[in-house]
């Protein structure tokens, strides 16, 4: 059966703000990933937990399920578990994914179960009108034109997936921004297609609590990661630049080292090796 | 004359073998027809500590060992001072023990000092089996010496110990071969079938994967873990999906997201994981997802007292977690009845696509029974999801209004049913909604879609005379005792008994038993009557109600609660 | 003829400026002496989307904006459609609108098209203050022409917009000069005194600080983030702490480290929040840890509604959490007791060494009023600790056994009194034991310590003719819809109203007026009625009670309630 | 005012099994730590979980709490922050810690007060009668001796906290073995010294649930991390040896994926810079 890719819409009207980066990571979803890989909408199912892009479900005719913050990850092992069919991917916040939620990716990463989760990174908690996420950047009081109520350093989602995955060796981490639906569409149809746990960073705008110069400065410092050429390291990196290699944990470790406001860099960070089958678990 | 019940303690240290010499005792009796029930104690040691186990075995149904055994074997006189209360002597108790007492404890008459690690080392070489020695004296003093024994130790699985042992028993049988105990041997079983040995935590287990559950998720609690020891055990041979869970609020959301793609789907904990599944229980709620949870109760609040059974964590069943949230609350009260509930429950959350709560306890949920298996052989219709029929597609409204407020449901994965569930408010397809109408609509649907249970009269029971105006109210394990101190007290014609085994939504059996009594007595195992107030709530009751409610941490017994039966019988 | 009370609504999308005309409208009344009262509502869309107040402006007090708006702006008709529930026409509104209305909706006869945006343009050369327009005009049609205007727009922070825009405001008023809006122009204020402008969420906040909250710590939640926002701004200056956490959890671990140390802390959260602060609201109780929480209610069950109200979370303030962990339930009923009952609940929370949870909602929290400061003003005695005396030096015995069954308590860092808590069942000293009998006593001393508290008639309040036989009992913010519905319905002599502000455990009071009655209604904002029930499962009420109770989502109206009122007083 | 040893026991007689490791650590933290540090008992709180390790604040005579399982951390981070003259110590198992508590470390990494966690890693649940903890070693079914019911790879307790600890570079992580209390004592006192957050997992016997050949292996395995020596890798280890640094992270990190089965290191991992002040967040 061929699938259009209107039919991955359903007639709810996004509640986003105009502008809003989550409009970018939608129709990457509903026009490439889906479409692209020839997912039927049955066979998907997309779980989110709280915010404004986990209000997404109800715009994508898979099944769906929006549940509550930070807990999506759990409900997406379940379901894959239940029915390993199933396309299952898991959309979530930064706030989703690493406060409230941080807890149950560790153990995600080495049940190592075939889902994909994308966190809409946009460092702040939109839904609720702007207070500092995990990922804001950390500006000391009054450094900084922006985000200056954030007193503590930033968690770093890449390197932190990383080290979960240090052990399993068998997870997917990459980074995209949702301004390139181009790329976004091909981070997301690498991550589906991985064979295990999938993790895919989206830099996403919110325009109405970003401080305009934040995503500047991220697409304006944004470099691309291919495999096979050399990686582009900031200035003020006092590593010999090495060619990128997807394959090796501990390069992609050196990757995460780099900082993100210094030099976002767009590109899959690692791909592991196959990981457990699903059948390894059910086998306990 | 022989007794048709008689009750055997043991006291030690863990290193001892006490729980070994009673469940042995246990299967032994259970090969020969005998039913049985064993209470286990220990002290705060987390292991190899003061150990207690007060066992009753019973020629003609399960009955509660008495407060005091009629035979204690004490390994350790200071170890038994730890548990003493669990295990009391009574004058006419025989006591075999193995050192001389402390000088300030009176032992009753009938006391033996007997060197049991004497005679294992005699038999083996080592006093490794000294437990085995006092079973073999324990077992002549019961007249256990039934046909079935030796076939009993060549095949039953859980008599392995004795199977090298054999001359060990043996030696343990000649011991104090001078004495006369008259009064301590059994009568032969009235039905001599093999009784199944099992406690209620493995009774909910198995009982839920009779119903079909295929996908259970975990977290290890006391005194719930044995429910996931033995869904692990069991799941991956019927193809079943199980996780030990990195805590409960992940547990709570693998096994709705395992719901939601088709299998029927529970978990077990106790109080301190209940408390952290609150969240998730009204996503089930709103989201209309079937789900179980087995609760086996211990005391509270906080980590409180984790080793011993309370019923105080009702009040969270019926009403935790913010919003309203439906839910059905239901509590066995023995251990056949944890099988059938299960059932039960995996049906009801199945054909409500609701949230099912299952009250256990410590007691109920550890001690080992023997019974008769009559319930693992009964037929038990399962009930399954009411399907989309077909006609919906391509508008399929996940959550239509229906007469029975039950929507046809699919689950994830199914061809041209796909549709979006949300904990938002939301109107028919499942979309969000934030008007108030949908908000009133919704609420509606998920309160009447459970009306039709208030109907299930055989989800109440009550025993005793019908007739009579006097009338006690308990439920979960605490009907155990209440039904024994009855019989104990021979009250059968002045007292009937209503145990609900569904307790929320409140039963229309129950409040036809309520209004039928002129006197009532609500007996439950916790301090605020937890249950006497869900009841009020509900219903007018009659002017003379009394509440016999104290907090745990020690098992009622028969002589506790006789007052306030008799009184109530008056 | 002049009104002592008018309503104001405005409507239009997020852009237009509805919101913030509404609040310069309110603080320029304010000045002049002006009570009001405005209610804000929001469609689906996160931001920018249909926007709309209600404003009631009030010579005498405090009055709930009415039904229908007196006077409307209306920048959007297509938005307006959106939330009309919320600001309905009356035949009697003076509908002042900026674009022509769809063919379909009708008018009242007062309708006049302005064009806000061209007098913008004239004014500035942008349209972006057509709101001050807006709101130059409806200050005339007020008469809200007091001479404290220029002052106010000098001196007060919240009015800086309209320093710059005098001109603008000026602009407005000479709108419709030739129309006459008799009966629109408010009544001189009674009482010229300058209103201070706040919301319930602030006024937690500020009253906590008031009472000596030191240590807040909070995880953002609509709609409660507002008393974070307040505490973030406000606590470094007063050398306090101050924490945004990970979760829910980690707050509540937070604030009862912050508690064992010293400082008296509190959180704030919605229902999901509080659901997460189950497991943790056991240990503060059973470790007997003063602590506060706020819940600010919005639509359950799950995510519901998060931007309305409902009141739907009593039963789990009152009995979430396994076992049985006693706490202090209250609730304000205007944004004034919001300040106030911060204090009692700090106070209580030192005095009884208990978790205290305090239950606004999304209305109280996030309605702006403009009321009499008194209350700011009050003098309010402050509660601390009870302290150990410095005999016990050596055998300090954090949960010793006192009369009134609190004990002394030492914080963590005091020389000499060093002690263990835990959540385990525990002795005097805090030291974990498993018997039955200390966890009777413990369980008697954490209920019993906050009998005391039964016999607090203050925390009650009884309006109307006390010796009147009919009566309704309500909490929170649906108290002040009642009021007004009864006070509408001139019947202040037929029927009398209970507000408690303490609801668990249930003041004397509260059974007194129940008894004192012969026919009840029960007034609240939940599907299940959970206040009646509550009432229900302590005491008997009359037989002709009458429950009225609904989901949340829009508010109560007095023509809704006027309905129940009028049956009850007949 | 002098301290005795026997001054930081209460009276309460340890629950634990006759040769469980606890009693090891109990001895350093009251005969060692404390008095060694000459911290008077009120000035020090104890936090603790739920699990066997946990039931420690009984018996030592300081300010204690025995809170509840996997949130010890956040109490602590409260009794800092209000009163910031309070030495405060978390201790808490495996499980405590990595698996229902995971959640709170990274945000307590990036606020970076100045306590000191404890964790009593076991490899198993012990209090709950021998479960697999999230640091249980991986075996395969079948394949190894013991502890067979784990089927996804453990997490990597130092591995994680040195990643949370790369915005902050202001950690201290090390690894102790309670049955050599000598360098255990020295290793909490430097934490305790150490202004800022401070991670010390302790390898720890449970003789009752553990396979004796578990802490045989890894008592047999052991190696010392001493600064300015060379470090000492498995042989299976492509790398070359390196002379041990604790100040950089870079080679903590190496250090830290070293499998703990092949050679469990014992010595500080990393030390960071001095953190932020206390201040810092009520600023906020
Ligand atoms: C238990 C709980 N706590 C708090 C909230 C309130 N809440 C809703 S969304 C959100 C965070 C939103 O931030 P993020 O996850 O980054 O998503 P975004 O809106 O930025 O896409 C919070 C705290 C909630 N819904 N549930
Ligand atoms: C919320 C909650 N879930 C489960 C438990 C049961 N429980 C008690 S201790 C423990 C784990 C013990 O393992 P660990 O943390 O490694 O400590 P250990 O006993 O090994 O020292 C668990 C799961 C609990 N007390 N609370
Ligand atoms: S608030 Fe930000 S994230 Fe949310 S919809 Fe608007 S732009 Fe998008
Ligand atoms: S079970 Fe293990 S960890 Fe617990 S006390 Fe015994 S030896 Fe120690
Ligand atoms: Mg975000
Ligand atoms: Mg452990």
């Amino acid at each position: 059966m061929m699938m259009s890719r209107a039919d991955y819409r359903t007639g709810v009207k996004p509640v986003w703000c105009r502008g809003c980066g989550n409009f970018g990571l939608l129709s990457t979803l509903t026009r490439k990933l889906f479409p692209g890989l020839g997912i039927p909408k049955h066979k998907a199912l997309v779980v989110s937990g709280i915010g404004c892009s986990s209000r997404i479900p109800a715009y994508i005719d898979t099944y769906g399920f929006n549940s509550i913050h930070g807990r999506a990850v759990t409900i997406a092992q379940g379901a894959k578990l239940a029915r390993p069919e199933l396309t299952v991917v898991v959309i979530g916040g930064d706030g989703d994914f690493f406060s409230i939620g941080a807890g149950h990716l560790p153990h995600a990463v080495r049940r190592n179960l075939d889902i994909t989760c994308i966190m809409v990174n946009n460092f702040v908690y939109a839904l609720t009108k702007g207070q500092t996420s995990p990922t804001t950047p950390h500006l000391k009081r009054g450094e900084g034109a922006f985000l200056s109520r954030q007193f503590y350093p930033p968690v770093d989602p890449l390197l932190d997936m990383l080290s979960y995955s240090v052990s399993t060796r068998a997870s997917f981490i990459a980074q995209g921004i949702a301004t390139d639906t181009a790329q976004l569409g091909w981070l997301l149809e690498e991550a589906v297609r991985h064979k295990g746990f999938s993790f895919v960073s989206v830099l996403t705008p919110c325009v109405t609590f970003d401080p305009p110069e934040l995503f500047d400065t991220i697409r304006e410092k944004a470099r691309y990661l291919r495999e096979g050429e050399v990686v582009e390291l900031p200035e003020s990196s006092p590593d010999t630049p090495w060619v990128h290699d997807p394959q090796n944990i501990g390069l992609a470790l050196r990757l995460a080292e780099v900082s993100l406001m210094e030099e976002p860099l767009l590109g899959v960070f690692f791909k592991g090796g196959g990981g457990m089958t699903d059948a390894g678990l059910s086998a306990g | 004359m022989a007794s048709s019940s008689v009750t055997v303690g043991v006291a030690g240290s863990g290193g001892d073998g006490v729980v070994a010499l009673g469940s042995l005792l246990q299967r032994l009796a259970a090969w020969q027809g005998y039913f049985s029930h064993m209470l286990r104690f220990y002290g705060p040691q987390i292991r190899g500590g003061a150990t207690a186990v007060r066992l009753s075995l019973d020629a003609e149904g399960v009955s509660l060992p008495k407060d005091s055994p009629d035979i204690l074997v004490c390994f350790d006189w200071e170890k038994y001072l730890e548990v003493d209360r669990e295990v009391p002597l009574a004058p006419e108790t025989v006591v075999l023990y193995e050192k001389a007492p402390p000088s300030g404890l009176r032992l009753p008459k009938k006391s033996f000092e007997v060197d049991f690690s004497e005679a294992s080392r005699q038999a083996t070489g080592s006093d490794h089996n000294k437990n085995v020695v006092a079973l073999g004296l324990v077992k002549r003093l019961l007249g256990l010496c039934g046909d079935r024994a030796s076939e009993a130790i060549q095949t039953d699985e859980g008599l392995h110990l004795l199977k090298q042992n054999v001359a060990v028993l043996e030696a343990g049988e000649l011991l104090l071969a001078g004495h006369s105990f008259a009064g301590l041997e059994l009568c032969p079983a009235q039905d001599r079938s093999v009784k199944v040995v099992l406690h209620g935590n493995a009774a909910v287990a198995q009982g839920a994967l009779r119903a079909g559950c295929r996908a259970f998720f975990g977290y290890p609690i006391t005194p719930a873990s044995e429910i996931m020891q033995e869904m692990q055990d069991k799941l991956p041979r019927l193809d079943g999906v199980f996780v030990q869970a990195e805590d409960e609020i992940a547990v709570m959301g693998l096994a709705l997201g395992a719901s939601i793609a088709g299998l029927k789907a529970m978990t077990a904990t106790s109080g301190p994981g209940l408390d952290l599944m609150t969240e998730m229980m009204g996503l089930a709620s709103a989201a209309e997802v079937p789900m179980v949870i087995v609760d086996v109760q211990r005391c509270g609040p906080s980590t409180g007292i984790p080793s011993k059974a309370e019923q105080s964590d009702l009040n969270h069943a019926i009403y935790g977690g913010h919003g309203e949230a439906p839910r059905v609350v239901m509590a066995p009260y023995d251990v056949p009845g944890c099988y059938r509930l299960l059932v039960e429950a995996i049906n009801i959350a199945q054909r409500f696509q609701t949230l099912v709560i299952v009250l256990s306890d410590q007691w109920l949920g550890q001690g080992f029974v023997a019974v008769n298996d009559a319930f693992l052989k009964q037929d038990y219709p399962l009930e399954e999801l009411k399907r989309p029929g077909g006609e919906e597609t391509g508008d399929y409204r996940r959550y239509l209004m229906t007469d029975d407020f039950i929507s046809p449901m699919a689950v994830a994965g199914e061809e041209g049913l796909t549709y979006q569930m949300t904990g938002l408010n939301h109107n028919e397809k499942g979309w969000p909604a934030f008007d108030f109408e949908t908000n009133q609509q919704m609420h509606r649907k998920r309160y009447s879609k459970l009306m039709p249970l208030c109907g299930r009269d055989g989800l109440v029971e009550v025993f005793g005379n019908e007739n009579c105006g006097r009338g006690i109210l308990t439920w979960g394990s605490s009907a155990q005792i209440v039904l024994e101190t009855v019989r104990w007290l021979g009250l059968q014609d002045e007292v009937k008994v209503c145990v609900p085994q569904l307790i929320h939504p409140l039963p229309e059996r129950v409040e036809r038993f309520v209004k039928s009594t002129d006197k009532l007595l609500v007996v439950e195992m916790n301090y605020s009557g937890q249950f006497y107030r869900y009841l009020r709530a509900q219903m007018d009751m009659p002017r003379k109600t009394e509440l016999y409610a104290r907090a745990g941490g020690r098992l009622f017994s028969r002589k506790e609660l006789s007052g306030p039966v008799t009184e109530v019988a008056r």
